[in-house]
């Protein structure tokens, strides 16, 4: 659908809404019912796995072999802030694309400028959507060095399907972000594209908000 | 939403079709004290879960709930300006995150992953 | 929906389809279509489920019957069920929600119409993907609600669940992209004047199921998720040896599957809400109230789910809780009884086929309800689940409510779908046929139940008292394969043969049946302007709709004709002539739906062995899909 | 017109009939009926039963009759009235809220009061019985008193049976709907239910079945209960309670109480017919050798998934206890008759005598779907003839 075709016909709506910027909150309603099961999976499992590593507390196997609690707050702290400020950026991404017609008043500082640059806020948001991304790889890789894989327990199954779900979503985040910035770099995002970077952005936030939600009931709560 | 017609039908010819009937929005600034605000309460909360006597208080989980919960409220209302859109999109959002919340709540109840005391 | 603006001009010329022409099917984009191609797909699923329920009830004719083995059995009834479910009833409300909700409207088309196409095509593969294993003895067997852990491959090892968990999970896409669709239709494609609370009721409870399908599908997909990653990568959500709980399955199908039966009735409800107005010549009794307790039928489904799981020993106060609420739903449900018999009340009755169909319904579901009630009392449903009481009931609450109101629609409807009559004589045998079948295959099943039946099973022993009960359900059933084929008949038929319908054949009161049957391409030349409940009523029969709300009284007379114009058809314009703007047709949907299919399925590969083949083939279904995707969306529509 | 009345006679004639099979439900005629008192448990479910059914009944007949009355009275006839424009009655709306919802209270409070009172704690001194559900058969267990058994229950009247329901494998549901009502026998998890059978019920037997769908054979997952008064059971209990006797001669002694056979109402013999084409000479079964017989508990494999307490070469728990198979009426979940050519093409070829049964083809030259080819060890139809001899006298 060509949001240029829509605003040459100026579509009658009933609301005055944009269809898609309606269909966007329905899929993101859709999506609260999506990750509610998988969190709800995470609690109702947790503390119920018969074999370590654990998420909280140390573990020792038959063998004797010592399993440490194996989520890393700190590193999934830096990853949180990461992707909190990849939420900033995306808003600033949508103020930028929205004031871009309008004029920059006299003697305006780099703030001011820099605002206006849809394509560096993008591009933020989608390289510290990577960086948590990053931190994800990081973190799987270094469970499964601990012992821990999505078959050795319940924990390892819910734990890394909850977070890998998040985590596609992130990934089709970042590569929504690139055709945007792609799009931008092309022929130009402007206020006529506002819904687009819109829709975009109502998605990148829920992806950080259903974070905000994980991180504190899978890593701070014990 | 049922706007009379005759009024309705303007508001999509011109521009401001996503925002019709939304207010001002905030500027870049408080976008950034959002941010700021937002880094301060997730510090809270790290460094909370380093303190033993906290960890092991019956605080510590409605707190940190309660931390979460207003992070989130915050990026739904200012990041994803649900406060200033049109009430329809906080219908559509707010009503099924009622019954995804009361879903987990009833599943964690109905697993004795919570319980009430009586 | 990444959307990227490419706008290529295009000549206009491009935008108007092609009628005729399996191309033209496949690169449909016009919901008037799609809603055929829903009908006449859901009507063959019909016939299949249909067909395996004939073969379920000849081998339980009678006891220790050898027709079909154990193995055979259960395959049938998990695929009767799921077909029924899922490729009949959903796709056939679907047919309604496609052609009729854009025309109760007076809008041109859905809000995105190739995601519409796309929903459809998703449907077909989906359907044929998890129908065709029957063909080979190799179909699901886990029942239709897959109880973990014998859905797991510890107990299932054959390619029997995967083909049921992927399935599914195709079908569920199907679902969701339509529900987003309709949502955004209806809150945003209503014409001028038709406020919400002037919408046709079929309308409004298509709305509301829209909202279930939405919260009701990701519960079931990330359940038949967990069940995939299970089957084919080894993660434990239901392995048992790791300490799975089994229950979690059953809560998850659940918190989906309760929504999923009130996914199945409501748009029958609303069906029969336009048939029986029209009938009595009355407006619907007490429209608010029906669109209230609509909304409560389907928020208090959400809570409700565990009234399943009466025997798994959740606890005295769950199933209180479950019990209670369960209960409650009876009351939204009886208003709708009360007001649909107050809508009769004080007309004038006329029985038509649909119109008979519907008055069925009110009493054939009533039944089936109250059943529901006798289930919702948890000691009392412990003598009575997984027995063929069970069955019972929800058979008088699927066929006695959800098919009769959608054999109600087809009726109703297909004047309006086809310019003609189905045949009144044929009808009345279907409906005769229909009703005396059902409640004889149905209602012994009471019976059955109470006297110690359980159900999903093969076979029985003789002498448990079970004998002449299970004999009159087969009975019955081989009436209804009587009804049905005279059914079938008549709907070949009566598209070529039947009475020529004009554009209000029945005297109804909304919209679509203001414009001509078949509807054009553009369903209405000019967006009409709605003043009221009835616009048609208002044109026709002003006296009728007195008394009720009307917009711009002042303004201007309810009688205007210009409010809403009656499009007779004198001559047959088409968008192009008329200069109306069309989607072009495209088959993006198609071979993107085809390459999503062939993703999820490719993981069956997975199954012999060859891992490598099998990537190949899900990643380069994946890169189809994503390429259809992007060309797709940034392809103009119109 | 004529369809008018038909339209009008069908409800009228369901409702005659529905009484009319309520009343005989009673009877012999219906062996598994679930209304009757023969428990504490199914008494109160009862109660609760038929206050559900006059409700809706009552929902029934006024609900129809509202129908009726409206479709005949307001039917379009030629000079009839016109049609009343009415669009709503608020009182009306509130009077048919507030009914349905003053009868939901009345069925409400016993259905909660009946919850807790049947999902009470046990009464002190029950009877402990542990049920465990295998695909497809039912083992039971008396931990108090040593017995572990298969199939068929024996139950003292006047004493409440506490069950612990568990299961090896997938779910299944343990109902005898003369008892009362099913509970699920949930993997991982131990799931309770108790009644008592009535004091004053006769030695009798029931019908039991597996009511959640298990997989091949759940339609052959039956099991038989026995009501028996208290002496019989201890005396049951007493023989139960003890190994076999090995070797296994005739002369084994009181085999304590069994229920007589000719005791056994129809409906509790089982009547599936033996599959066609496993065949058997069931002259060989007169000469059995119970001695050879025993050996072939060896050469069958039979000692690598059964126990017989007695024989310390059979102790494996993977199927049902042996150890007094002959005191037993029926074999492989209530499917067939216990005797001796029915076990001895059940030895032969248990896959086909039962689908998907987990039990080895044993039958030389039969076809084991297990290793997709005939058995070419296993045993000839003498050797068969001479365990079934040996099985026979374990009483
Ligand atoms: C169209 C689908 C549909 C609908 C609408 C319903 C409606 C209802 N269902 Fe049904 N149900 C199913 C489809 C449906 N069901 C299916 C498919 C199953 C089995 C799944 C499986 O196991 O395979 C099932 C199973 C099922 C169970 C589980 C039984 C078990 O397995 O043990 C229960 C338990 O409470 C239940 C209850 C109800 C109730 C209370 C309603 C209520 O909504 C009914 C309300 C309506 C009325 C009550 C009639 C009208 C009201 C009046 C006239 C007012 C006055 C009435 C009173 C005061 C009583 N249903
Ligand atoms: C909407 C849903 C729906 C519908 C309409 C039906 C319709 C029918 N069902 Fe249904 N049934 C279910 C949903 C439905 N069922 C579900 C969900 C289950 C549970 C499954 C499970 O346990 O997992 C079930 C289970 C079920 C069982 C229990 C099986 C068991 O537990 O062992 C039985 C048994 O009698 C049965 C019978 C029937 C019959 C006789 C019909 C009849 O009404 C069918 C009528 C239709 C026809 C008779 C079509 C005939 C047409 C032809 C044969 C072709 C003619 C062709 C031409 C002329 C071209 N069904
Ligand atoms: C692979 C394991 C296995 C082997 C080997 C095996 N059985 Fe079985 N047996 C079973 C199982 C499982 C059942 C229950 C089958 C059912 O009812 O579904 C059973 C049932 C029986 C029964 C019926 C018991 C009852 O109470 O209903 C008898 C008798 C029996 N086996 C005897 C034997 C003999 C004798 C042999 C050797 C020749 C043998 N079995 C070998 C597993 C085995
Ligand atoms: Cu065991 Cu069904
Ligand atoms: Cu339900």
């Amino acid at each position: 659908m060509s949001s240029h075709a829509d605003t040459a016909h100026h579509h009658y709506t009933t609301t005055g809404l944009e269809h898609r910027k309606l269909a966007i909150w329905a899929f993101i309603g859709s999506e609260c019912m999506l990750f509610a099961s998988l969190i709800s999976t995470y609690l109702i499992y947790k503390g119920r796995s018969i074999v370590g590593p654990f998420p909280h507390t140390e573990w020792v196997n038959e063998a004797g072999q010592v399993f440490k609690p194996i989520l890393d707050i700190p590193v999934t702290s830096a990853s949180t802030f990461v992707l909190l400020m990849s939420s900033l950026a995306m808003v600033l991404a949508l103020q930028a694309v929205q004031l871009k017609d309008t004029p920059l008043p006299a003697g305006a500082n780099w703030w001011t400028r820099i605002q206006r640059s849809s394509q560096t806020w993008l591009l933020a948001t989608a390289l510290l959507g990577m960086t948590f991304l990053g931190f994800q790889a990081y973190e799987f890789t270094s469970f499964v060095h601990e012992g821990l894989t999505i078959k050795t327990n319940l924990f390892g199954s819910t734990f890394f399907t909850l977070t890998g779900f998040h985590g596609a979503h992130v990934t089709a985040g970042v590569l929504w972000l690139f055709t945007l910035l792609w799009i931008d770099r092309t022929r130009g995002l402007g206020p006529k594209d506002e819904l687009i970077v819109d829709i975009a952005a109502l998605y990148w936030h829920f992806v950080d908000v259903v974070w905000i939600a994980i991180f504190t009931l899978v890593y701070l709560i014990q | 939403m049922s706007h009379d017609p005759k009024h309705a039908a303007p508001t999509a010819a011109h521009h401001g079709g996503p925002h019709a009937g939304e207010h001002a929005h905030p500027d870049g600034w408080t976008y950034v004290k959002v941010g700021a605000i937002l880094t301060i309460i997730t510090i809270i909360e790290v460094w909370a879960y380093y303190i033993p006597a906290l960890v092991a208080s019956p605080f510590f989980n409605p707190s940190l709930l309660i931390m979460s919960a207003v992070k989130f409220a915050i990026v739904v209302m200012f990041y994803m300006h649900l406060k200033y859109d049109h009430k329809l999109f906080r219908v559509l959002f707010t009503g099924p995150l009622i019954i995804a919340m009361g879903t987990i709540v009833a599943l964690l109840f109905l697993f004795h992953q919570l319980s009430v005391k009586f | 929906m990444a959307t990227i603006a490419a706008p290529s001009l295009a000549s206009a010329g491009d935008a108007y389809a092609e009628n005729s022409g399996i191309w033209s099917w496949i690169t449909t984009v016009d919901h008037k279509r799609i809603g055929t191609l829903y009908l006449w797909t859901a009507l063959f699923f019909f016939l299949v489920g249909g067909f395996e329920a004939v073969l379920i009830r000849t081998q339980l004719a009678q006891p220790n019957m050898g027709f079909v083995s154990a193995d055979t059995y259960n395959q049938l009834f998990t695929m009767h069920g799921t077909t029924m479910v899922f490729l009949a009833i959903m796709p056939l409300s679907a047919a309604f929600f496609n052609y009729l909700i854009p025309l109760q409207l007076g809008a041109r088309d859905v809000a995105f119409p190739r995601l519409n196409a796309f929903s459809y095509w998703v449907y077909l593969f989906g359907g044929i993907f998890i129908t065709v294993p029957i063909l080979f003895k190799v179909a699901p067997d886990g029942g239709w609600f897959g109880y973990a852990p014998l859905t797991t491959t510890q107990f299932s090892a054959g390619i029997n669940i995967d083909f049921w968990v992927l399935g599914l999970q195709i079908l569920g896409v199907s679902s969701l992209a339509a529900a987003f669709n309709f949502i955004t239709t209806v809150i945003n494609m209503r014409a001028p004047g038709m406020t919400l609370m002037r919408m046709p009721m079929f309308t409004w409870m298509s709305f509301v199921v829209q909202f279930l399908v939405i919260l009701a599908f990701p519960v079931i997909t990330i359940a038949l998720f967990f069940l995939m990653m299970d089957r084919f990568f080894g993660t434990q959500f239901y392995a048992i040896a790791a300490g799975a709980d089994p229950l979690l399955w059953q809560h998850l199908f659940w918190v989906f599957g309760h929504p999923e039966v009130y996914i199945l009735i409501l748009p029958a409800f609303g069906l029969v809400s336009e048939v029986l107005p029209t009938f009595s010549k009355k407006p619907l009794f007490g429209y608010n109230v029906m669109v209230y307790s609509g909304i409560m039928i389907g928020t208090l489904g959400f809570g409700v789910w565990a009234h399943h799981m009466f025997a798994v020993g959740m606890g005295a106060v769950a199933d209180s809780i479950f019990s209670l609420m369960t209960m409650l739903i009876a009351i939204p449900t009886g208003v709708k009884i009360f007001n649909w018999i107050a809508t009769m009340w004080s007309g004038e009755i006329r029985f038509t086929v649909p119109m008979k169909f519907a008055i069925a319904l009110i009493g054939m579901f009533t039944i089936g309800g109250i059943s529901g009630v006798m289930h919702s009392s948890p000691p009392a449903d412990l003598q009575q689940t997984d027995s063929y009481f069970i069955v019972a009931h929800f058979h008088y609450v699927l066929f006695g409510g959800s098919i009769m109101g959608i054999f109600a629609g087809i009726y109703f409807y297909f004047p309006k779908m086809t310019g003609r009559f189905l045949d009144t004589t044929l009808g009345n045998w279907h409906f005769w046929l229909n009703f005396i079948g059902f409640n004889l295959a149905f209602f012994p099943m009471h019976f059955s139940g109470l006297l110690g039946m359980p159900r999903r099973i093969y076979t029985y022993d003789a002498g448990q008292g079970w004998d002449l009960f299970n004999l009159t359900s087969t009975i019955g059933t081989y009436i209804l394969v009587v009804a049905t084929s005279i059914f079938v008949w008549n709907f070949l038929r009566s598209r070529t043969r039947g009475a020529v319908a004009g554009n209000d054949p029945w005297g109804a009161a909304t919209l679509e049946w203001s414009i001509p049957s078949p509807p054009p391409e553009y369903n209405f030349a000019q967006i009409p302007e709605v003043t009221s409940r009835y616009p048609l009523w208002d044109l026709k029969d002003p006296a009728k709709t007195a008394g009720i709300e009307h917009s711009h009284a002042d303004a201007m007379t309810i009688t205007d004709a210009h409010a809403v114009p009656m499009h007779e058809e004198t001559e047959r314009h088409t968008a192009k002539s008329l200069g109306i703007p069309m989607p072009f047709p495209t088959a993006k949907p198609f071979f993107t739906a085809l390459a999503m299919c062939a993703m999820i399925g490719g993981l069956l590969v997975m199954r012999t062995g060859n891992m490598g083949l099998a990537l190949a083939v899900m990643i380069g279904s994946a890169a189809l899909m994503v390429g259809g995707l992007y060309s797709w969306l940034t392809s103009p529509l119109e | 017109m004529s369809m008018l009345r038909l339209r009008q006679a069908a409800p009228a004639l369901l409702l005659a009939v529905c009484l009319l099979a309520i009343t005989a439900c009673g009877g012999t005629e219906y062996p598994n009926s679930t209304f009757n008192h023969h428990t504490d448990f199914n008494t109160s479910i009862d109660a609760l039963w038929d206050r559900l059914l006059f409700w809706g009944t009552v929902v029934f007949v006024v609900v129809e009759l509202a129908l009726l009355v409206t479709i005949i009275r307001y039917r379009k006839r030629p000079g009839g009235p016109a049609a009343k424009q009415i669009h709503g009655n608020a009182a009306l709306e509130i009077t048919w809220t507030a009914i349905p919802a003053v009868i939901l209270v009345l069925i409400a409070i016993p259905t909660v009061k009946t919850i807790f009172e049947t999902q009470a704690p046990a009464p002190a001194g029950a009877l402990k019985v542990e049920v465990i559900g295998h695909q497809w058969w039912w083992e039971f267990r008396y931990p108090e008193l040593g017995i572990t058994t298969a199939n068929e229950l024996y139950l003292p009247v006047g004493r409440t049976a506490s069950f612990e329901l568990k299961t090896v494998d997938v779910i299944h549901s343990f109902w005898i709907p003369q008892m009362g009502g099913k509970r699920d026998l949930i993997t991982n998890k131990t799931n309770f239910l108790w009644f008592t059978p009535n004091a004053d019920l006769a030695s009798s037997a029931w019908n039991g079945f597996c009511t959640e769908y298990c997989g091949t054979s759940h339609a052959n997952m039956r099991f038989r209960v026995f009501t028996v008064q208290p002496d019989e059971f201890a005396s049951w209990a007493a023989h139960q309670a003890k190994p076999a006797v090995y070797p296994a001669t005739d002369s084994v002694g009181s085999t304590g109480y069994v229920f007589p056979a000719e005791m056994l109402p129809e409906h509790t013999v089982p009547k599936t017919p033996i599959p066609a084409g496993l065949e058997f000479d069931d002259s060989l079964l007169e000469g059995g050798d119970p001695v050879a017989g025993m050996t072939n508990l060896m050469i069958g494999g039979c000692i690598g998934c059964h126990t017989i307490d007695g024989n310390p070469m059979a102790q494996s728990p993977i199927g049902p206890n042996l150890t007094h198979i002959a005191s037993r009426h029926t074999l492989a979940g209530g499917l067939f008759p216990n005797d001796a050519p029915t076990l001895a093409r059940w030895l032969k070829n248990a896959k086909k005598m039962k689908p998907g049964a987990l039990m080895n083809v044993v039958g030389r030259g039969e076809y084991e779907p297990l290793i997709k080819a005939n058995v070419d060890g296993g045993l000839d139809d003498k050797q068969i003839a001479d365990l079934v001899a040996y099985l026979r006298l374990l009483k």
